[in-house]
């Protein structure tokens, strides 16, 4: 029983990462309607900001909100200088501009942080214990950080204008422009702020997984299953999703002997699919366009 | 009566050729004469070139080949794949593994690669496509993901992560070529054969449906076109495109092994395709090219520039040059057109 | 060979759109059908190219229920339309629009395609013939290779017809196909139909908000309000018809030939 | 940059600066609500606007016509910041070229698109809340409820999505949702396409309301030409790139005039749309000065005569279409 | 055919021989590496060897001959082995390819090699087949084999801990599969037994999930058979279940000396590797001549790369046994090289552990098969015991996908 309790701390506390970095993905589709192919290799620059400043003799509490600054003005500025050029370009030169900067971002971090391994301190206490079972991963503070996000997000969508506005922008960038938004500001921002909560994803998944630039590439696809299981749109769900992901994930390894640890990474993509294939809810838009 | 004046009379100002995808104005006046040099010129190639360099122009036209089948869901279909890196290694695998298990003569594995991945295509394409947009890239990307996990899990036949060596075709002695010369020749006769039928598919009754689901499905269909089928059809030729190029590459490679069909090369190829210009004929190989040299010649600049470079033109060409390396040809064609005082 | 349509109701959620329209249609007609904002007249025009599904009421054209047809089957069938807001493949050129209009006059798929043997080849060169046909009775030939994007908004509209004439069906609906045009246009565009109508067949019904248009190019008037008929018949007494004024025309033009030369 | 790109067009209400004491008491005239001068843009390499002039004052309701593919909705998208020109366009004084379009906005330009850009899936109430979005949450209710009553059609729609609409509703939702920000200057590209008879009258209505009784200052893009004449307190034709007045050129209606055929064409007359039946709001339909020339839509006959030939097609000009049809 | 354009020696003993890429004063030499992509860490390898090779061409060269370095990127995918591989043997003309990173690559060059007749040396990878292989006699590993390496875990449990429970987290690649089968075997027939396995994928995100699997078999002994990242990944897992506490056995590659900074190692019971090589992160050799060369010359000739690093280390050593095997050539040719790696009679390389020497022989094909074991404390590792020579002690390595 102690064995499963610790599987199913080990798996919400991965899962909570993906979780966050989900949360980045629905934010930027939200904001600007695109799928951003680029989002875990930005978390892995914020993070290596962080390691950065941190090596600079920083401490981390005053690390953290220097990194988050950088984030999401780098966040912001890729959306103005390279996102927007795409804007309205159609769903391939979305995904390909994004899937370009990942490439782009993580060759770059190799060049300048080198792609050895690197430890990232760990911002909460080393061990808690939980129950019989005893973790470290500090899975109760990285839940509450993820937890907090999503409830901003959450009451942000709900319960401001900026939803509608969001929603406006996605649906007619030009239509919005004529109404007086200012479209450029609501992209940047939601590129900006969906960095700042990748940012905040790399913090708390390095730890876990260590620092390198390849670090964020499996993280995304679990990240994807989160973001497409919650419709690339309510952040409650997608967290929701993230978790199960996780603790599917490390029991499937376990209990379920076919699947074994080779095939565990199709899980969550069987999971996609499958969503995917019920959910054919079709938009009431008339007209042929 | 030429277009100017009518565009004069009626108002119209025409744009330039190459700006817009789906242009299908001539921009280049001396069509036959180009393809006849081009095509000797593709023809000579083997026999004035080192090999390595016939190798290398084996390989744009192994990608190349990858990429028209692509390029036919991409562009033409307005479907985006981040999994065709997965038909290339069915194709791959397919060709290797009858070959060294099975002890089938190389040439054979074309054919029946070919259909492997057809009917793979089919059968992923038909649930894949209803999803729209965004999701299907998901989706793709997740196979793409899966099949290297695939052929490790069943490496008694896959030979695990430690691949599979296959025999790199020889030349027949009576063609008294080199075994590079040969392959080269071979690739090049399946690839002008796979140019012609992705040409005649773009522009038959069928291509055109299928680019008329991409821009407005609606209008497509009271019209009279299949939607369902069509995207299928195309998702199952553009897999058997990849696998076709799977099959290519185990005979010029010699090996294979899951981390050559990682998802770093789906996102290569689908890259490849809107560098090289979606929607055009010419854009796969072009896309070929940026492939295998952009690597190659990257390098000398330093370790981690590939990738560095390899991004920055992604981006640059999608933000600035949407109609890709092809429209910007087109448009030089175009200028060189005028320039010349024709058309 | 009619259409008719008897009961017709299409309900959107709790609204209802068409409530039992009865419409019956001859051959060589040309019908107006008018009607305010919002009558239901696109969403007829939907139910007959079955992309709406009616609740209730049956459809039968030259004998045989539309109702089991699927939407790509409609061309098939003989039936073509515009689109109110244009619906034109803005990455294809102009003349490959007019030529996926003729796609039902072909057979051929993907795998006949690939090789092009002759009869494929044939085929095409009908369907181009369709094409370029329809693209100069339109008057657009000239342009056939451009793209069909950045044109002037009237250009593009004839294309959209052009895309039509190119089904050569025996059923054309052209929902208001004069909207953006400019004078000369929409009396050029008025010969045109009124061409086709005394040289064919074909049934045409023509929706639009262009009085003088309708009024005198269809003799046969169909009117609807809030999803109901209120008026069917020549158009002299339709537009004299009160509820039509009262619902949609507001005033009656030219109602009184007096001051007229 | 001297004018001698087109001739510079001051409309009737040229005058406007004086019905306004200029602030301050300056003796310097107050420049016209907006000016525009030699505005140029095009695509690429084709030009489009070759010099537009133009000045238009508060209250005032300009109607631009002109040949398909003329260049209007160009004229539309370039003062609205949607396509960058050169040139200049001042709006009460500040220079609009080159600002973004939602600054421009901000400024109080509202603009109608050709495409009707509604937010497809948002519901119509969500439409006209974005419309809204800049104005104090307190006049909400009460702007929801004027654009209600001007277009009453919407309100049985207030949940449901946009982009279910019909066209006709669509239409009015665009313009409603435009209104909903209280633009000072309104740009409107063929407000009546796809209107209905009777709406396109309470619309034109409604627009004339709200130019004189607020004051806002219209330009729009019209097909229909007498419908036009008579709201707009001008009507100016866009020819090769540039905006003349047609009375410059020849007066309206008269057909003598070459190379501006849609404009002169077109059957300028009322008559075709009102009759002498019910003179309820012959205000409405029957322009100030516009006689009526019922000859070009017979009413009584079913033979389509066409508009009077000659001022239609300059001759030599093949017309595009029907020609196999006489 | 495949010849026709190489340079052949026309007389003498080694009449018609290759020596492509050998001339008087210079030797060419390739190098494929991933310098991009998953397995870029690796790219370190590369400049470990630039540095020795810049270090001996100041000091004259091998034999008065310049050694020229040609690197390479694959990127890790094989295909991209292959061209380069071509690139360099076709294009550049080099005399030899020494090194290609990682068993598909090597895999995918080795055919290539031996159809070209161009020596592929000093492969980095562990698998065992390359030392057993006699078909491609053109290629040849370098680093003690997984299994030997597995032998040397095997027999300190059977020493130390005869009743041993095993939890094994592996890789699951050749890598990973190779060393927990050489386990297996090794400890096959004592009281050490497999209670518990888990494998991951090397694009898992991480292992978290396989650690809390292991920890649920409550095993006494932890073998982790990983990459840096992954075995930094079950050290920090280790170190945060307290429940568990086993004996951690992390196999030589993982070992980096920033995964193991970063490790709270007071909380994991004991820390235990293999290595063959001396660490030059380690207070140890902070005076050895051989370390200190190392230091300065990487310095001058890869700046950029981290003296502490492993692979710095390898690339350096490994270069060294190259030049080695150069100066053993009996003719200067490709045949040369070939018979010259394929006769290392205990050749003593500097960076090496002392007492660790290259040899190889008919019947051995691989050149280092010693040992010795090293504990982690106080942030170093300290090698205790004697080197284990895993061929004294096992037999020669067979393995099943060998020819012999
Ligand atoms: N999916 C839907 N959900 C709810 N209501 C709908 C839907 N589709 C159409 N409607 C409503 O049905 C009614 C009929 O629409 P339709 O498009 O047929 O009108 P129309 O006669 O073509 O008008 P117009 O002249 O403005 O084009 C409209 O009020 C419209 O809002
Ligand atoms: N995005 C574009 N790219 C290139 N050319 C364009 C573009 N948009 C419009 N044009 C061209 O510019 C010219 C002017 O177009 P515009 O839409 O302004 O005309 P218009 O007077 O509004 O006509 P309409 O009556 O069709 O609305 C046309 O010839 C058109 O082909
Ligand atoms: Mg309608
Ligand atoms: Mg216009």
């Amino acid at each position: 029983m102690g064995d499963l309790l610790l599987q199913v701390v080990q798996g919400l506390s991965l899962g909570a990462v993906y979780a966050a970095l989900a949360l980045a993905l629905v934010l930027v589709h939200r904001f600007n309607g695109i799928v951003n192919f680029a989002q875990g290799e930005l978390a892995m620059l914020s993070t290596y900001v962080a390691w950065q400043l941190l090596e600079a003799g920083l401490p981390f509490w005053a690390a953290l909100p220097i990194t988050l600054a950088v984030s999401v003005s780098a966040g912001a500025l890729v959306e103005r200088v390279v996102i927007r050029r795409v804007e309205g370009g159609g769903e391939l030169a979305c995904v390909a501009v994004t899937v370009g900067l990942m490439v782009l971002v993580n060759a770059a971090a190799g060049l300048v942080w080198s792609f050895a391994v690197r430890s990232f301190p760990n911002p909460f206490p080393a061990v808690l214990s939980f129950g019989s079972a005893q973790s470290g991963f500090s899975a109760l503070g990285v839940l509450g950080v993820v937890a907090v996000m999503m409830l901003t997000l959450h009451l942000f969508f709900r319960h401001t204008g900026a939803g509608l506005i969001m929603r406006a922008v996605v649906a007619d960038p030009v239509a919005a422009r004529l109404s007086g938004i200012r479209v450029g500001r609501v992209l940047s921002l939601g590129w900006g702020v969906a960095a700042g909560v990748g940012a905040v994803a790399g913090i708390l998944v390095a730890p876990l997984l260590f620092l390198e630039p390849n670090m964020m590439g499996g993280v995304l696809v679990y990240a994807f299953a989160a973001a497409v299981l919650g419709g690339f749109h309510d952040p409650v769900t997608t967290v929701a999703a993230g978790l199960a992901i996780g603790v599917a994930e490390t029991l499937a390894g376990t209990y379920v002997k076919f699947v074994g640890a080779d095939l565990k990474v199709a899980v969550p993509l069987l999971v996609i699919v499958a969503v995917l294939s019920l959910r054919r809810g079709r938009a009431v838009v008339r007209g042929t366009g | 009566m030429s277009g100017v004046e009518v565009a004069g009379r009626t108002g119209h100002r025409r744009l330039a050729v190459g700006q817009v995808a789906g242009d299908r104005r001539r921009a280049w006046p001396w069509p036959r004469v180009t393809l006849a040099a081009l095509a000797a010129a593709a023809c000579l190639v083997p026999f004035l070139l080192e090999p390595y360099r016939v190798f290398q122009l084996t390989m744009v036209l192994v990608h190349g080949i990858a990429l028209l089948g692509l390029n036919l869901l991409v562009g033409h279909g307005g479907r985006v794949s981040l999994g065709h890196g997965a038909f290339l290694a069915v194709g791959a695998y397919g060709s290797a593994i009858m070959t060294t298990s099975l002890g089938v003569p190389y040439p054979l594995t074309l054919p029946v690669c070919a259909l492997l991945t057809f009917g793979a295509g089919l059968a992923l394409g038909r649930p894949a496509l209803r999803l729209s947009g965004p999701y299907l890239a998901v989706v793709t990307f997740a196979v793409a993901v899966v099949v290297p996990l695939v052929i490790k899990r069943f490496g008694t036949v896959t030979g695990g992560s430690m691949g599979l060596s296959t025999p790199v075709p020889a030349a027949p002695s009576w063609t008294g070529l080199a075994d590079d010369q040969w392959l080269y020749l071979l690739v090049l006769a399946v690839a002008v054969a796979a140019f012609a039928v992705a040409r005649n598919l773009v522009e038959s009754r069928a291509g055109r449906a299928l680019a008329a689901g991409r821009e407005n499905p609606a209008a497509a269909e009271v019209l009279g076109v299949r939607l369902d089928s069509h995207r299928t059809l195309a998702f199952g030729w553009s897999a058997m495109y990849a696998g076709v190029a799977g099959t290519l590459y185990a005979w010029v490679v010699g090996f294979v092994s899951p981390d050559s069909f990682t998802v770093t090369l789906s996102i290569v190829l689908l890259a490849a395709v809107v560098v090289g210009g979606p929607g055009s004929l010419l854009g796969p190989l072009l896309g070929g090219v940026f492939i295998t040299f952009v690597p190659a010649v990257a390098q000398r600049a330093g370790d981690a520039v590939p990738g560095i470079v390899s991004g920055v033109l992604i981006v640059v060409v999608v933000c600035f040059v949407p109609t890709g390396l092809a429209g910007l040809l087109r448009m030089a064609a175009g200028a060189v057109t005028r320039g010349t005082g024709r058309g | 060979m009619t259409l008719e349509i008897g009961g017709l109701t299409v309900r959107f959620g709790g609204v209802t759109a068409l409530t039992e329209v009865d419409l019956t249609v001859r051959p060589g007609e040309l019908v107006g059908l008018i009607g305010p904002n919002g009558a239901g007249k696109t969403t007829l025009f939907d139910c007959l190219t079955r992309r709406v599904e009616p609740a209730a009421g049956r459809m039968r054209f030259e004998g045989a229920g539309l109702e089991g047809t699927a939407p790509h089957e409609v061309a098939g069938r003989g039936i073509a339309r515009t689109f109110q807001q244009l619906g034109l493949f803005s990455g294809l050129s102009v003349r490959e629009n007019v030529m996926v209009g003729a796609h039902r006059h072909g057979r051929s798929g993907f795998g006949a395609a690939a090789i092009r043997p002759g009869r494929v080849r044939r085929e095409e060169r009908a369907i181009r013939r369709i094409a370029d046909e329809a693209l100069d009775r339109v008057g657009l030939l000239p342009l056939a290779d451009h793209p069909a994007v950045h044109l002037p908004h009237g250009t593009l509209k004839r294309v959209e017809i052009a895309r039509a004439l190119a089904v050569r069906p025996r059923l054309l609906l052209l929902d208001e196909p004069i909207s953006g045009l400019g004078h000369d246009e929409i009396a050029d565009f008025a010969r045109l139909v009124r061409d086709m109508h005394l040289t064919s067949d074909i049934m045409i019904i023509v929706v639009e908000h262009h009085m003088e248009f309708v009024m005198n190019l269809c003799e046969r008037i169909v009117c609807l309000d809030s999803g109901r008929k209120i008026a069917d018949g020549a158009s002299g007494r339709v537009r004299r018809d009160p509820r039509v004024i009262d619902a949609y025309l507001g005033v009656v033009p030219w109602a009184s030939p007096a001051g007229r030369p | 940059m001297g004018e001698p790109g087109g001739p510079a067009v001051t409309g009737p209400a040229g005058d406007g600066p004086s019905r306004r004491p200029p602030a301050g008491g300056a003796p310097v005239p107050r420049p016209p609500f907006l000016r525009v001068r030699n505005l140029r843009t095009g695509y690429g390499p084709a030009r489009v606007l070759q010099g537009v002039d133009l000045e238009v004052e508060e209250g005032e309701m300009v109607a631009v016509l002109g040949q398909n593919g003329a260049g209007k909705t160009t004229l539309l998208r370039a003062l609205s910041g949607l396509v960058r020109g050169r040139g200049s366009v001042g709006l009460r004084g500040t220079e609009l070229l080159g600002r973004a379009p939602e600054e421009i906005a901000r400024r109080g330009v509202g603009h109608v698109p050709e495409g009707r850009g509604v937010f497809a899936p948002l519901t119509v109430e969500e439409n006209l809340r974005v419309g809204a979005h800049l104005r104090p949450g307190s006049e909400l209710a009460e702007d929801m409820r004027h654009v209600l009553t001007c277009f009453p059609v919407l309100r049985a729609h207030l949940s449901q999505p946009a982009g279910s609409l019909s066209g006709g509703e669509r239409q009015m939702l665009a313009i409603g949702r435009a209104l909903m920000a209280r633009p000072r200057l309104l740009l409107l590209d063929e407000p009546s396409r796809g209107l209905a008879p009777l709406a396109t009258r309470r619309l034109f209505d409604v627009l004339r309301a709200i130019s004189t009784h607020e004051r806002v200052a219209m330009i729009l893009v019209e097909q229909k030409t007498q419908l036009a004449a008579e709201f707009a307190a001008r009507s100016l034709v866009m020819e090769s790139g540039r905006l003349v007045t047609p009375g410059m050129a020849g007066p309206p209606g008269d057909p003598s005039t070459q190379g501006t055929r849609p404009w002169h064409g077109s059957p300028p007359g009322p008559g075709t749309w009102q009759g002498s039946g019910p003179p309820s709001t012959p205000d409405v339909w029957q322009g100030p000065g516009n006689p009526s020339t019922p000859d070009v839509w017979q009413g009584s006959g079913e033979v389509w005569q066409g508009p009077p030939s000659g001022g239609r097609s300059a001759p030599g000009r093949p017309r595009p279409w029907g020609r196999s049809h006489g | 055919r495949l010849t026709e354009e190489d340079d052949v020696l026309p007389a003498g003993a080694c009449a018609g021989q290759q020596v492509t890429g050998i001339s008087g004063d210079a030797i060419r030499v390739g190098g494929i590496y991933p310098l991009s992509g998953p397995a870029s860490a690796y790219g370190l390898i590369a400049s470990g060897a630039r540095a020795y090779f810049g270090h001996v061409n100041e000091e004259g060269g091998v034999d008065g001959r310049k050694i020229e370095f040609v690197v390479r990127d694959d990127g890790y995918q094989p295909a991209r082995a292959v061209e380069e591989a071509r690139r360099l043997v076709e294009l550049e003309e080099v005399f030899a390819i020494f090194q290609t990173v990682g068993t598909p690559s090597t895999a995918a060059v080795r055919d290539y090699a031996d159809r070209r007749r161009v020596p592929q040396v000093f492969a980095a990878t562990g698998a065992s087949r390359w030392g057993t292989d006699w078909e491609h006699p053109w290629t040849i590993g370098y680093q003690p084999s997984y299994v030997a390496e597995a032998r040397v875990y095997a027999q300190y449990l059977k020493e130390t801990v005869p009743t041993a429970t095993v939890a094994v987290l592996y890789q699951n690649d050749d890598f990973g599969r190779d060393l927990r089968d050489g386990f297996a075997d090794a400890v096959r027939g004592s009281g050490v037994r497999i209670v518990a396995e888990q494998s991951y994928e090397v694009t898992d995100p991480g292992v978290q999930g396989q650690m809390a699997n292991l920890a649920a078999s409550g095993a006494e002994v932890l073998l982790s058979v990983t990459t840096p990242k992954f075995g930094a990944q079950a050290l920090a897992v280790d170190a945060a279940v307290t429940s568990w506490n086993p004996l951690h056995i992390i196999n030589s590659v993982a070992v980096a000396p920033a995964v193991m900074a970063g490790v709270d190692t007071g909380k994991v019971r004991e820390i235990i590797s293999a290595v063959y090589q001396k660490d030059a992160a380690d207070p140890e050799w902070a005076d050895d001549p051989a370390v200190a060369a190392y230091r300065a010359s990487l310095r001058r000739y890869a700046p950029e790369a981290d003296p502490a690093a492993q692979q710095a280390m390898f690339g350096w050593t490994a270069a060294q046994a190259f030049v080695q095997a150069l100066k053993r050539m009996e003719c200067p040719t490709r045949e040369g090289l070939r018979e010259a790696v394929r006769r290392l009679d205990e050749v003593s390389v500097d960076t090496l552990m002392p007492g660790i020497t290259l040899s190889t022989g008919p019947g051995d094909g691989f050149p280092i098969e010693s040992m010795m074991l090293a504990r982690f404390a106080e942030g170093r590792w300290a090698s205790f015991g004697e080197v284990v020579d895993t061929r004294a002690v096992f037999g020669p390595v067979r393995t099943a996908g060998s020819a012999g």
